[in-house]
């Protein structure tokens, strides 16, 4: 249990530095300096003394939509995988639910970004639902697959079976898996090629412009939402498709599960760096491809059995 | 004449659930209805149809009940006849609710050998002597999925819904649709079981194109209501996805996640009972503030209209199947019921199954994509017109009707297991396995799928943990005492006003682009140009239309069909004012020569010479030379 | 005795209408009543009672239809009443009406309580020819050449049915002699008939004529016009008693028929009137005034009767017989009111009514409308039902049975049409349009009055059973 | 023997009044036509003693070759009858069509020459005149002819009660003389106004 807690603690406390990792690590490929691991948690800490400015267009939903887009994250995250062996976990939440935990907290953050009247906001919306929209029914494929190999449909209890025997025989609808998991991973987060988390400019984005009237503490929340968010993706990917070192010692097994979280972070930061982001029109054609891979990896495994 | 079965009764209490917040906000609704006498006394029959035609126990008294529930529910929807559009829609639902009742009239007359007053189980015997029982099932499902508003005989609901009085959309797309539901419950159990794998497979499909078909078609849509209306169609499809996995499961005899997705079917049906009721009356409700359906003129009602906002966020929630709500839950355990298609032996279905999983999850993600923009165009940002602008909140009776509902939604949300053992009860009083123990093995606090290594939810624990994380971060926001200011949206240096805002219709415009050859909209695009430059103008209207690709090719064709007809016989029948004489030496002689060849001796080759004869015959006499 | 009595108020009414003054115009009406008496008398008498020896013969059928009849002629003669305040009328007119109405009635009650084919004949010509001249009382251009129509029309129609009664005849009197002009014996030594396809090609001969004479296919639109031109209690007239006289003779006929060969009698009649609906269907699609429109929708349900009759629905088509015998002249006759601005504008033809009796006559005349597409509670809606279950059920035990159940469906889409096309013109009627004021006396009301309650009384479980007890 | 001869006439008198195209010719031959159906009912009558028959004949050759024809003639004095009578049918198709039917009759009584003992061919004969007579009615736009054909129509029947049933029940037969009678009488009433072209 002690584990368990420590677990989501470490993670929460881990979010912001995933992503100022990435960020560093563009720079760093870039030949810039990169920015400080700590930049997260300056920013946080920021945000947290500045006044909230609240737009006089906004209603009620600009009050309470920042806690309902970072609760049901805060929630998922007592539902992922154990890092180590023998802590408690979650075992019986399936993927549908935080699925829908995350889905949930896309859609206030949309409200929010229809609240405040502006044109931006409304634009940022749009996209995201869009891109909201081609998401799901990758995403819920690619869980049925997993949840096919693992044997299990609970998100925890399928991270620990994976790790205790590695689906070899299915390898490769197991890869079709990881791929379609990793697009959405990208495309969840507002990541190149989907999103530029980095600019401000019209054309480009999606989820800033959605809270470009957010402000003080509602904006910490909402950043610390969409860190959580990562940490989420990166922990599920690195117990569902990279289920090894479960077994160590717990301690081995937890900085194991930290490197792990942290290479899946420097492969987003590589991929960003090599990658131009995509027209918005061009997205469904990355996230078309997630869906065939879903949709692969499935039938190899029935078909097939591979 | 009446029968009170666990069927009966679970859809009694649904038409009962749906119907009494629904008086109190038809009696507030009533001022503004003109004809009220009119309005109340097809009000009440329609719901006393509904019930009676859960009640009925034979066929002729279904049918009757059946029929009074077309008419009232007809003559509701004539209750404003300012615009001619209404009266277009009644008439359309009107020959598409018969054209569903052509077919089971056929039906029942087959299956009761003519004696309409015979009970469904004397019914099955005589089906299962029937020699061509898929007969049967095409007539069954034609005459309820046409009420109930699948794809293809969908189309009616778009018209027919927007343009009845807000209660009675309510009542028909909460309620009404539902009946049909009960109906293939009734007549597919108790009449037409055993069913071979590919009336199931069927149904999956109809309901898979039906959720995706609904969707796609309320994100087009700029009428609030027609939007919820096709969002029925959306949410038949996925009680009929739930419903199709039941009958496959059950013909390959897989008994226990048979009832499962039934009981998920049922459960949906319910829960779109609570929130397409609510929707619906919060659209009322902005309807009559602000006196048009128009989406694009709505804007910043939650401000003015509290009561009415809260309670669409609720149903909004629900319907797009966000956790914790009881619209996830039902949605949640058809999709567990399709995981379940692993345990199939047949490969080629368990590879078809993932396409349906697919046209579910799509749903579920354009639809949230279709309630935001919903929500947030109506009732975020600043007021788009000035009807918008003078809106208030409505009367008592319809906030205390809309709080009714949502209380129906929060009840099936905290009481899923109760609700889900009286489904229980239904499957088992069908001659299904019961399966409560097994979806709750170890108390109220987890819902299990029954497949092996099924998935498991905590409806309540979640509730309780997304309540408390949220009160817990409210309470630290509270504690910290953060400043707030007041000051006008920032736009990158722009004003805000009502016009920079996003429209619904710019709102589902990338999706509208995506999904453009199915759409084939009908755009219309003006701009006043400033000096032959192609970037700058000073005035730009956009407005774009979709018509249906059903409607377009499956009814206008129809109808273009009908009058090419229509044109030719009446300009044969011409002939009789002139030729009648001939026409009669035609007649005559076609019904002595069809007598000559059928009554007494068959040849083709006399055939042949008869029907040369006939022509050259018509030909001279009737048709004569042209002049 | 009987006989006399039946046809004595129609002679009265004969000579009445000699007399030049006044009180002649309400005299007349009173002894239409008269009519009904009599007939109520031999409803109540045993069956069957013989009238005339074997020529005249009272059964459940016949006296059933004569008693329709007799309702629908008692309101037709009420609502010309008040024919002179919708239409230009003179008094001559309207008494030569009734001189020709006298003797239709004769002519009409020997057809329908006649159990001999050839006398069956000649009081079905009486009738033919009596209403060629009660069309000419409306004096216009249109109503003398529609009633030159009818009459060359009519007569050969007539012609074909006595030319098919003589084939009949011919093929039963080896075994029958002179006999086998009556119906009874006919149908008791059908089975014996030395040459089957003699009687057939009689019967197809007879039920052409007969089926003409009813505006089946192809002579659909004929009836319609002579309908339009005439006056429309005469409209009501041909719709509510013309018919069943026609419809009795082939009812009977059928009944031989079957004896003989029931799959070619039901293959040819089911052709028959599927092809007819088709053609009546889509003439009802494109129909734009009242009086072509239930005209049209008369042969539709004229064609149903025929088939349920022939489909083994006897109850179905009795009861289809009497719910369109009354519900049709109620038409009719509101067509008067209805078209009151004007033949061709359906539209708000059912608004503008003021007051007790506008309200009464609206709600009456929607309902008809309603009912005449079989809605519940229309005693229609429940005919249907047993009729196209007799027709499944036949559709069961024949050997093409998808076949026939395809059929069975195309004619019902066929009837969906119709339905569409009814369902447009009351939207229309009654949302459609501007308001106009309209005038409604009161013995139209009345008239229709007793049509609706002849319509209930026909849902009446006794009255259902009597149905079902008379074949 | 001579009914044959006799049922050969009626048959020529028709088609000639096929081809003609004056109103009083037309007149003329409808009035020969009824003439040999009169001599005919004579004739079998006195075969077969029935008295009946005897009737019949008399009365057919009273009212149809000498009343009707008679009437006829006088309104058309009265009411201005267009003497000049078109046929719309053209000759060519006549002469083809005329043979045709008489073929096609004969090949749909065929069935009926094993059912029943006596002449068959009566039976085709007077459908054959049937449709003759039909096809009187559809060759002409006046009125008149168009009675005529009805009258013919009339004495197809006849021919088909006096030979193929060897004479029906003497009411019906007094009936249909006496429905004759009132469509003279109805048509009196209609001419009243003037002639039309329907």
């Amino acid at each position: 249990m002690i584990m368990y807690l420590l677990t989501i603690i470490l993670l929460l406390l881990i979010a912001p530095l995933l992503l100022s990792f990435i960020k560093a690590v563009k720079m760093w490929l870039l030949y810039k300096k990169p920015v400080s691991l700590f930049q997260g948690y300056r920013n946080f800490a920021k945000l947290m003394h500045k006044e909230t400015l609240i737009s006089q267009e906004a209603s009620q939903i600009t009050r309470i939509a920042p806690f309902l887009v970072l609760s049901p994250l805060l929630v998922t995250l007592f539902f992922l995988p154990p890092v180590v062996a023998g802590a408690f976990y979650v075992s019986f939440v399936d993927a549908f639910t935080i699925t829908g935990l995350i889905t949930l907290s896309t859609f206030f953050l949309m409200l929010l970004g229809l609240d405040s009247a502006s044109a931006f906001g409304g634009m940022g919306s749009s996209r995201e639902a869009f891109i909201a929209a081609l998401v799901e029914p990758a995403m819920v494929l690619t869980v049925f697959s997993v949840s096919m190999m693992s044997g299990d449909l609970g998100v925890g209890q399928a991270g620990v079976n994976l790790a205790a025997h590695f689906p070899e025989a299915h390898m490769a609808s197991f890869l079709f898996a990881a791929i379609s998991f990793f697009i959405l991973l990208l495309a969840e987060n507002g990541r190149i090629p989907v999103d530029n988390p980095e600019t401000h400019l019209e054309l480009t984005m999606v989820h800033e412009a959605m809270i470009l009237d957010i402000t003080g503490v509602y904006l910490a929340i909402i950043e610390t939402a969409a860190s959580v968010k990562f940490v989420i993706f990166a922990s599920l990917f690195a117990s569902l498709f990279l289920p090894f070192g479960l077994q160590f010692a717990a301690p081995v097994a937890a900085a194991l599960f930290l490197v792990k979280l942290f290479a899946i972070a420097a492969t987003v930061a590589f991929l960003e760096v090599n990658t131009a982001k995509l027209r918005l029109f061009k997205v469904p054609n990355l996230l078309g491809i997630a869906i065939v891979f879903a949709f692969l990896s499935l039938i190899t495994f029935y078909v097939l059995g591979a | 004449m009446f029968q009170f079965d666990t069927l009966s009764l679970v859809f009694i209490a649904l038409i009962v659930l749906g119907a009494i917040p629904n008086f109190f906000y038809s009696w507030g609704y009533l001022p503004h209805i003109e004809r009220k006498a009119h309005y109340q006394l097809h009000y009440f029959t329609f719901v006393l149809s509904m019930i009676g035609v859960v009640l009925a126990a034979n066929a002729l008294t279904f049918l009757f009940f059946w029929e009074i529930m077309s008419l009232t529910s007809w003559q509701l929807i004539l209750t404003e006849t300012k615009e001619h559009k209404t009266i277009h829609a009644a008439r359309f639902y009107f020959l598409m609710t018969h054209f569903g009742f052509v077919f089971l009239l056929l039906f029942f007359l087959i299956v009761t050998d003519g004696n309409l007053s015979l009970g469904f189980e004397a019914m099955h015997s005589i089906a299962a002597r029937f020699a061509y029982p898929t007969l049967l099932f095409f007539f069954v499902s034609l005459g309820f999925l046409s009420k109930a508003g699948a794809v293809p005989l969908h189309v009616w609901l778009p018209y027919a819904h927007p343009q009845a009085p807000s209660p009675v959309s309510a009542l028909m797309s909460g309620v009404m649709l539902k009946i049909a539901i009960y109906g293939m419950f009734r007549f597919l159990f108790d009449v037409l079981y055993p069913w071979p794998l590919e009336w199931g497979i069927l149904i999956l499909v109809i309901g898979s194109l039906s959720s995706l078909v609904g969707v796609l078609y309320a994100l087009s849509e700029h009428d609030i209501k027609a939007l919820l209306a096709n969002h029925s169609i959306e949410n038949i499809g996925i009680i009929l996805i739930g419903f199709g996995m039941g009958m496959i499961f059950d013909s390959m005899n897989l008994k226990v996640l048979s009832s499962f997705a039934f009981i998920a079917a049922l459960f949906h049906a319910f829960n779109h009972m609570s929130f397409k009721s609510l929707l619906f009356m919060g659209a009322g409700s902005v309807l009559h503030q602000t006196h048009t359906k128009n989406i694009e003129k709505y804007g910043g009602l939650i401000k003015t209209m509290p009561v009415t906002a809260f309670t669409f966020l609720l149903a909004s929630i629900s319907i797009t199947a966000l956790p914790p709500t009881n619209g996830f839950l039902s949605e949640w355990m058809i999709f567990q019921s399709m995981l379940g298609s692993s345990h199939m032996d047949d490969t080629s279905l368990k590879l078809a199954i993932p396409f349906a999983i697919f046209a579910l999850a799509m749903t579920a993600g354009l639809a949230i994509a279709c309630f935001v923009k919903a929500y947030g165009i109506t009732f975020l940002g600043l007021h788009r017109s000035s009807n918008a602008k003078h809106a208030h909140e409505v009367n008592f009776l319809m906030r205390a009707g809309m709080i009714l509902i949502s209380l129906v939604v929060i009840s099936l949300m905290l009481f899923t297991p109760y609700y889900i053992s009286w489904f229980d009860k239904v499957l088992g009083s069908l001659g299904h396995t019961t399966v409560y123990t097994k979806i709750f093995p170890d108390g109220i606090w987890h819902l299990h799928s029954v497949g092996i290594r099924g998935g498991v939810v905590s409806p309540l624990i979640l509730l309780l943990a997304l309540l408390g994380v949220t009160m817990l971060l409210l309470f630290g926001y509270r504690t910290l005492g953060v400043k707030e200011r007041i000051h006008r949206t920032w736009s990158c240096g722009y004003r805000t006003s009502p016009r920079t805002q996003y429209s619904a219709t710019g709102f589902a415009g990338p999706i509208r682009r995506f999904f453009g050859w199915l759409y084939k909209p009908d755009e219309h695009f003006h701009k006043t140009s400033i000096a032959g430059h192609k970037s700058k103008f000073t005035d730009a209207h956009y407005e774009v239309h979709v018509k249906p690709l059903f409607e377009k090719t499956l009814y206008d064709s129809v109808g273009k069909a009908a009058n090419f007809m229509s044109y030719w016989v009446y300009r044969l029948s011409h002939f009789e004012q002139t030729r009648y004489a001939a026409m009669i030496f035609n007649l005559m002689l076609s019904v002595l020569f069809s007598y000559r060849i059928f009554a007494h001796e068959f040849s083709w080759a006399t055939l042949l010479l008869e029907a040369t004869v006939m022509i050259i015959s018509v030909k001279v006499l009737i048709i004569g030379d042209k002049k | 005795m009987m006989p006399l009595l039946l046809v004595l108020p129609a002679l009265i009414m004969f000579i009445v209408s000699f007399i030049q003054s006044e009180k002649a115009k309400f005299l007349l009406p009173l002894t239409s009543f008269a009519i009904l008496l009599p007939i109520v008398k031999l409803f109540m008498l045993p069956k069957p009672y013989a009238l005339l020896g074997s020529y005249l013969v009272a059964d459940r059928l016949d006296t059933y239809i004569l008693l329709v009849s007799s309702l629908v002629g008692i309101g037709v003669t009420l609502a010309l009443l008040t024919l002179d305040k919708h239409v230009k009328v003179s008094a001559s007119a309207y008494r030569r009406f009734y001189r020709f109405f006298a003797i239709f009635w004769i002519g009409l009650s020997i057809s329908i309580l006649s159990n001999n084919m050839g006398l069956y004949w000649i009081g079905l010509e009486l009738a033919t020819l009596s209403t060629v001249y009660m069309i000419k009382t409306n004096h216009t251009k249109a109503a003398h050449k529609e009633a030159w129509n009818y009459m060359i029309v009519g007569a050969i129609a007539i012609s074909l049915v006595l030319f098919g009664i003589i084939l009949m005849y011919a093929s039963a009197k080896p075994i029958l002699g002179e006999d086998a002009m009556r119906f009874d014996l006919l149908l008791s030594h059908a089975k014996e008939i030395p040459s089957p396809f003699l009687f057939e090609m009689g019967f197809a001969i007879a039920t052409v004529g007969m089926f003409v004479k009813m505006g089946f296919f192809p002579m659909n639109l004929w009836l319609a016009n002579i309908e339009r031109a005439s006056f429309y209690p005469v409209a009501a007239l041909f719709s509510g008693i013309l018919e069943s006289a026609v419809i009795i003779g082939f009812f009977r006929f059928s009944q031989i028929a079957m004896e003989i060969n029931y799959t070619h009698l039901f293959g040819f009649v089911f052709a028959y009137t599927l092809l007819t609906i088709f053609i009546v269907s889509f003439l009802l699609f494109r129909a734009k005034d009242f009086m072509r429109l239930f005209s049209l929708s008369g042969v539709e349900h004229m064609a149903l009767i025929a088939l349920f009759w022939v489909s083994g629905g006897t109850f179905a088509a009795l009861l289809h017989f009497g719910a369109h015998a009354f519900l049709k002249p109620a038409l009719f006759l509101s067509t008067g009111v209805l078209e009151s601005r004007g033949k061709y504008r359906i539209a708000g033809a059912l608004r503008g009514y003021k007051g007790k009796k506008g309200q009464l006559f609206w709600i009456l005349v929607s309902l008809f409308i309603l009912a005449i597409i079989s809605l519940p509670p229309s005693p229609m809606f429940f005919s249907e039902l047993y009729g196209f279950g007799a027709m499944i059920e036949t559709a069961k035990q024949s050997d093409h049975m998808l076949a026939m159940i395809g059929a069975i469906l195309l004619l019902l889409m066929l009837l969906s049409v119709i339905f569409y096309r009814f369902v447009a013109i009351y939207q229309s009627m009654k949302y459609e349009g501007e308001e106009e004021e309209k005038r409604v006396y009161p013995s139209e009301l009345f008239a229709l009055v007793m049509f609706a309650l002849c319509l209930a009384a026909l849902l009446i479980p006794a009255s259902l059973d009597y149905l079902r007890s008379i074949v | 023997m001579g009914v044959d001869f006799l049922i050969g006439l009626f048959l020529a008198t028709l088609i000639v009044a096929l081809f003609t195209s004056r109103l009083y010719r037309l007149i003329l031959w409808y009035s020969m036509n009824s003439l040999t159906l009169g001599i005919l009912a004579l004739l079998i009558g006195e075969e077969l003693h029935d008295k009946a028959m005897l009737i019949t004949g008399i009365v057919t050759i009273l009212i149809k070759a000498i009343g009707i024809p008679y009437m006829l003639k006088s309104f058309s004095h009265r009411f201005h009858f267009v003497r000049q009578i078109q046929s719309e049918i053209k000759v060519q198709h006549a002469i083809i069509l005329i043979p045709a039917i008489l073929v096609f009759t004969f090949y749909l009584a065929e069935p009926i020459t094993h059912m029943i003992h006596g002449n068959a061919n009566y039976v085709a004969i007077s459908i054959s005149s049937l449709f003759l007579s039909l096809l009187l009615m559809m060759e002409h736009r006046n009125v008149a002819p168009k009675i005529i054909g009805f009258l013919s129509m009339e004495n197809a029947l006849f021919l088909l009660g006096i030979t193929a049933t060897e004479g029906m029940p003497m009411l019906v037969e007094l009936g249909i003389f006496f429905d004759l009678l009132m469509a003279i009488v109805v048509m009196n009433l209609l001419f009243h106004k003037e002639e039309v072209t329907p």
